[in-house]
């Protein structure tokens, strides 16, 4: 199954299949349902330097193809994942990337050392969707200047590939991609959550606790899509695509626009299974539109123009 | 373990007001299921599963029965599926009761509405192994009551209804003054009345079962945490519950 | 039914629902299906300074609970507005929102300035999701700067009270919000449609002809709501909600995240009797949720902070 | 007129690969329809109707055929219903074919694929008028082929594919030249076929009909605009078409 391997920074993976930040947890409770060495690569859920409890529950809320989430970057921190979880992975023939966030510049450097000091990680994910206690609670992720600030603090700390996790929330997506970049970014990795609120008729106050969320699943797939696209025809650097895939048919989709490689969120709460099903069911995929391989695919849709 | 599996529903029912009796087939769920875990059902058109407890096994003929309320669009779709249609569930999900009963004599079930369902098959459980057992009903009104019967035929069943067009007037918290003694309590409802329950029967030993909106279903995903007195400070109700013991949870 | 009146600047509706722009055409063909005197009010399809045809098609895909659309402005011109559909339209015991752009203010302020000369229109929706030619087609509804100066502009060309209808494309919405009332926006519309693409995996080029279109429907809802409900907190202009709304229900949670009035969109493509059966359901549903008049639910959400 | 119906499913049945053929009962729609109007249908999960074209109508029956192909989600699950269900409608919509039938003795009907359902109501109803129609078909494979019999009944009927498996090999546009004189052709079919056919027939009188992805279908939103030769510049497809005079539209 060569056709499916892709080669990025810091990463070869065997396919472009990877469970998304926060929606895997750290792999365990997936681990009952099928073999994690399937997949090309897991990202886990989010370091902080050290343990949070998170927001008040409920902490999400179903919506039109989607949910909101605010579980408000519940972890036991940095130390006690790379002791548990990365150990816990490690016996996975797949490789590991680490999503990581703070409320301070300082608070991402720290994490993105420790986790340097792990042989079993092979790439780092910036969380910039993280309020900046320093600056006003203003968020990292829709600042190009922070986002290039935090970019450069944490390449410095750590010798692991960092891929920057981009904000949908925000005016300009290439500016943002831009920024990072030139900060020494990787890769990329977008899209993150769209800011969204429910409303409870009956209560008359928003269904989670922290009032807003952030929208996830196939509603916001057109947004991600659009946003890679317009920023693959920008950035040199790879994408890794995410937002509302449940389909190889929507692997391919990300593929056309731009995304080297794809990671699977809410998708897997409908479907526990449904990495493993995207691997098996991708080759066909691929040769039904045309592709001999992965690679072939990559920003087709792009060069189209 | 939890697992993805398709049931089949053999029957469905509509046995009170807006509340849907479902038997299903599956060898796995039934050869499993402890009373009270749950499914998590998925729902054409929906994003997130249901959670749906577990209310009565028949291992003879591999079914396990569910009771549900319509409420929203999920279980509204729900109601509307038919007998030979197949559910895509995972499950058994969830940690059930604590059913270890040495030195237990009488036991207390408190089910508040749709928080009944789970104390059936845990009450047919527990009288099975000759404990005494003992039930309080509580449903919003007279249209709203089921399975009435069903725990009599275990168990002295004291029905209270909201507004007293049926059993007696109130909550089921007036009705335990007078059920007598008991050694360990369970309960399941709305959490109003499991925050009444903890507190008024604070001495006794008590296992609930709580609720809560869930993402994964599976403990993967940190939505449904729940505060505890535990060292890490919380649980997940989806994998580590959704029952606990009472004295543990902060609610 | 007094109970759904609700006064707004300029605006005295019998009910707080209106068809959304674009999404109606100009009546004609909805009145084949009911009676448009009972609707709120009617916002006109957009009206240039000339007769525009458009973009190329495809201009519309289908997307998980929405659609994406780029129509690109098609319209007669003001000049034949006014004299084949307004004067249609006012045999309708209903009012009338004319939708007005531009690709320069110049030609915001020459349609804002004929439609006031019509005493038959009784408000002008502002719609600033527009590419300015003259500032390298950077968008009216991105930029706060030049937001305020096109509100400024069609505020001095016209007496109508002026709803400016924002875009979620930005980072920062309540910016976008307060710059234009301080302009002297009458009041604000929103949301327009999110930027989207979805590519045709078997032609491997964005399946509408414009490439990118606006994404609406009930998957764009929970942006909508969270928009609404932090604008509300920071102006004190009256809001006309959209983004998604399909049912009374949804009307509720509009009102209750602050918007005055509502306007219903992409929905009408699935029922075109949607407007007509929402005000019909709509009583019941205030009752339902224990509120005497829809005056008595705007904002409720926000109060209850 | 356009109205919003309920339209009961009485049959429903794969005639070809992937080709479904549903028998639909409303009275409204069977007395109103004419040959080429279409019907948009509501499809549960979809925000956008799907315009399907009328096949065939039995007046007394208060039946309309339609025929479709499983393409994408929404085929797919239309293709799901069953016998008894009731389909949301818009109908019938668009304007319909031209069939003064004036100084007319020869039609051709040229379809291809899922543009043949629109012919077969056309054809019947022009041969009752002692038209003499004769039809071409074009289908992908021997196995997409249908009604193929049907067309018969009223009309000499070529029929092509593109492989060759059945019928001559190739496309319609390569059966014309045979099929001796005509007065008028009608046709439905892929965009490129209709393009080759009014340019190599451009010296006849002809009708085409498009397909346009739509919006509203009752042309309020302007997503279906074709091109056209007429002052205005420009037509919708689904409430001016879908037919219209071949010279008028530019393709
Ligand atoms: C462990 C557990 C066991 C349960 N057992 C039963 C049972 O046996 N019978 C029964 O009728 N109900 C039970 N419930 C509640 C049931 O899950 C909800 O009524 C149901 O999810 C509502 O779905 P809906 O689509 O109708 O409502 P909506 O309000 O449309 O649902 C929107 C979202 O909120 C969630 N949600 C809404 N209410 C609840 C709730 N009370 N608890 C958890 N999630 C909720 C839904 O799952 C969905 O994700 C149980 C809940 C839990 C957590
Ligand atoms: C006037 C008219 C009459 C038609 N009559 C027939 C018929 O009798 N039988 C038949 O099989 N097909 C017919 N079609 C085509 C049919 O509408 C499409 O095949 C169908 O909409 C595809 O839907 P889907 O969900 O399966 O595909 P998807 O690709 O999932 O649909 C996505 C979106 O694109 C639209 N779309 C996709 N393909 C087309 C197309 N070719 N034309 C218009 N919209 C499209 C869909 O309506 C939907 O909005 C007709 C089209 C038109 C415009
Ligand atoms: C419950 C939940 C928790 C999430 N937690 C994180 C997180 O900890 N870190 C992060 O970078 N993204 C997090 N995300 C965002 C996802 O990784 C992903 O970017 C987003 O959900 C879009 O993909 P999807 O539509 O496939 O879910 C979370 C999403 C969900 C739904
Ligand atoms: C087909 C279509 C055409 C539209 N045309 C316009 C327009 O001309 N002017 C405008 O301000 N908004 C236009 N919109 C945006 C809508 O008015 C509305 O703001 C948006 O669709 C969100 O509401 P909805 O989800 O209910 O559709 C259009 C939307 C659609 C779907
Ligand atoms: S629902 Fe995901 S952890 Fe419980
Ligand atoms: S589909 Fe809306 S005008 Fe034709």
């Amino acid at each position: 199954m060569s056709l499916l391997q892709v080669n990025l920074p810091g990463l070869h993976l065997k396919n472009p299949i990877m469970p998304a930040s926060g929606c895997f947890g750290f792999g365990r409770e997936y681990s009952q349902f099928y073999d994690l060495s399937k997949l090309g690569a897991v990202i886990m859920k989010v370091a902080t330097g050290s343990e949070r409890f998170g927001n008040p529950t409920p902490r999400v809320a179903e919506t039109a193809s989607g949910m909101l989430n605010a579980i408000g970057l519940q972890n036991p921190g940095v130390e006690k994942i790379i002791e548990n979880e990365v150990t816990f992975l490690s016996q996975y023939d797949t490789s590991i990337i680490a999503n990581v966030a703070g409320s301070t510049i300082e608070e991402y450097e720290y994490v993105a050392r420790t986790f340097n000091n792990t042989k079993a990680v092979h790439a780092l994910e910036l969380n910039i969707s993280c309020p900046n206690v320093k600056e006003g609670g203003i968020q990292f992720g829709t600042d190009p200047k922070m986002a290039a600030k935090v970019t450069e603090i944490v390449k410095k700390a750590s010798n692991l590939p960092v891929y920057v996790k981009l904000s949908p929330n925000v005016t300009d997506i290439v500016a943002m991609a831009k920024a990072v970049e030139s900060a020494g970014a990787d890769g990329l990795s977008m899209i993150n959550t769209l800011t969204g609120m429910q409303i409870n008729l009956a209560s008359k106050r928003p269904i989670i606790a922290n009032k807003t969320g952030g929208l996830s699943g196939a509603a916001i797939k057109p947004i991600a899509i659009r946003m890679i696209y317009e920023v693959k025809q920008h950035v040199h650097i790879p994408i890794i695509g995410m937002g509302g895939i449940s389909s190889a048919e929507d692997v391919l989709e990300f593929l056309l626009a731009g995304a080297s490689a794809v990671a699977v969120g809410t998708a897997n709460f409908s479907n526990p299974l449904i990495c493993s099903d995207i691997i098996d069911e991708l080759p066909t995929t691929l040769e039904r539109y045309g592709f001999d391989a992965v690679e072939d695919a990559i920003g087709k849709a792009v060069m189209n123009e | 373990m939890i697992s993805k599996q398709r049931m089949k529903i053999v029957s469905t029912n509509q046995i009170a007001k807006d509340t849907i009796e479902m038997v299903l087939k599956n060898s796995y769920i039934s050869e499993n299921a402890i009373p009270g875990q749950f499914i998590h059902i998925l729902v054409e058109g929906h994003t997130l599963r249901r959670p749906i407890s577990i209310a009565d096994v028949d291992k003879d003929n591999e079914t396990v029965t569910i009771l549900f309320k319509k409420l929203g669009s999920g279980t509204e779709k729900l109601s509307e599926s038919k007998a030979g249609d197949f559910l895509n569930v995972l499950g058994p999900s969830g940690n059930g009761f604590e059913t270890s009963t040495e030195g237990l004599h009488t036991v207390l079930l408190i089910g508040g509405g749709i928080g009944v369902p789970p104390m059936y098959y845990l009450g047919k459980s527990l009288a099975k192994q000759n404990i005494h057992v003992i039930s309080v009903l509580g449903f919003q009104s007279k249209d709203h009551v089921f399975y009435e019967e069903k725990f009599q035929q275990f168990s002295k069943t004291y029905v209270v209804t909201n507004d007293g067009s049926y059993g007696d007037k109130g909550f089921v918290t007036s009705v335990i003054p007078n059920v007598g003694e008991f050694d360990r309590y369970y309960s399941c409802g709305p959490l109003p009345m499991l925050k009444a329950i903890t507190n008024e029967l604070s001495e006794k030993e008590g296992f609930i079962s709580l609720e809560e909106r869930m993402g994964c279903g599976v403990g993967a995903c940190f939505a449904c945490v729940v505060p505890t007195n535990t060292e890490k400070g919380y649980k997940k109700i989806c994998s580590d519950g959704p029952v606990f013991a009472a004295r543990e949870v902060i609610l």
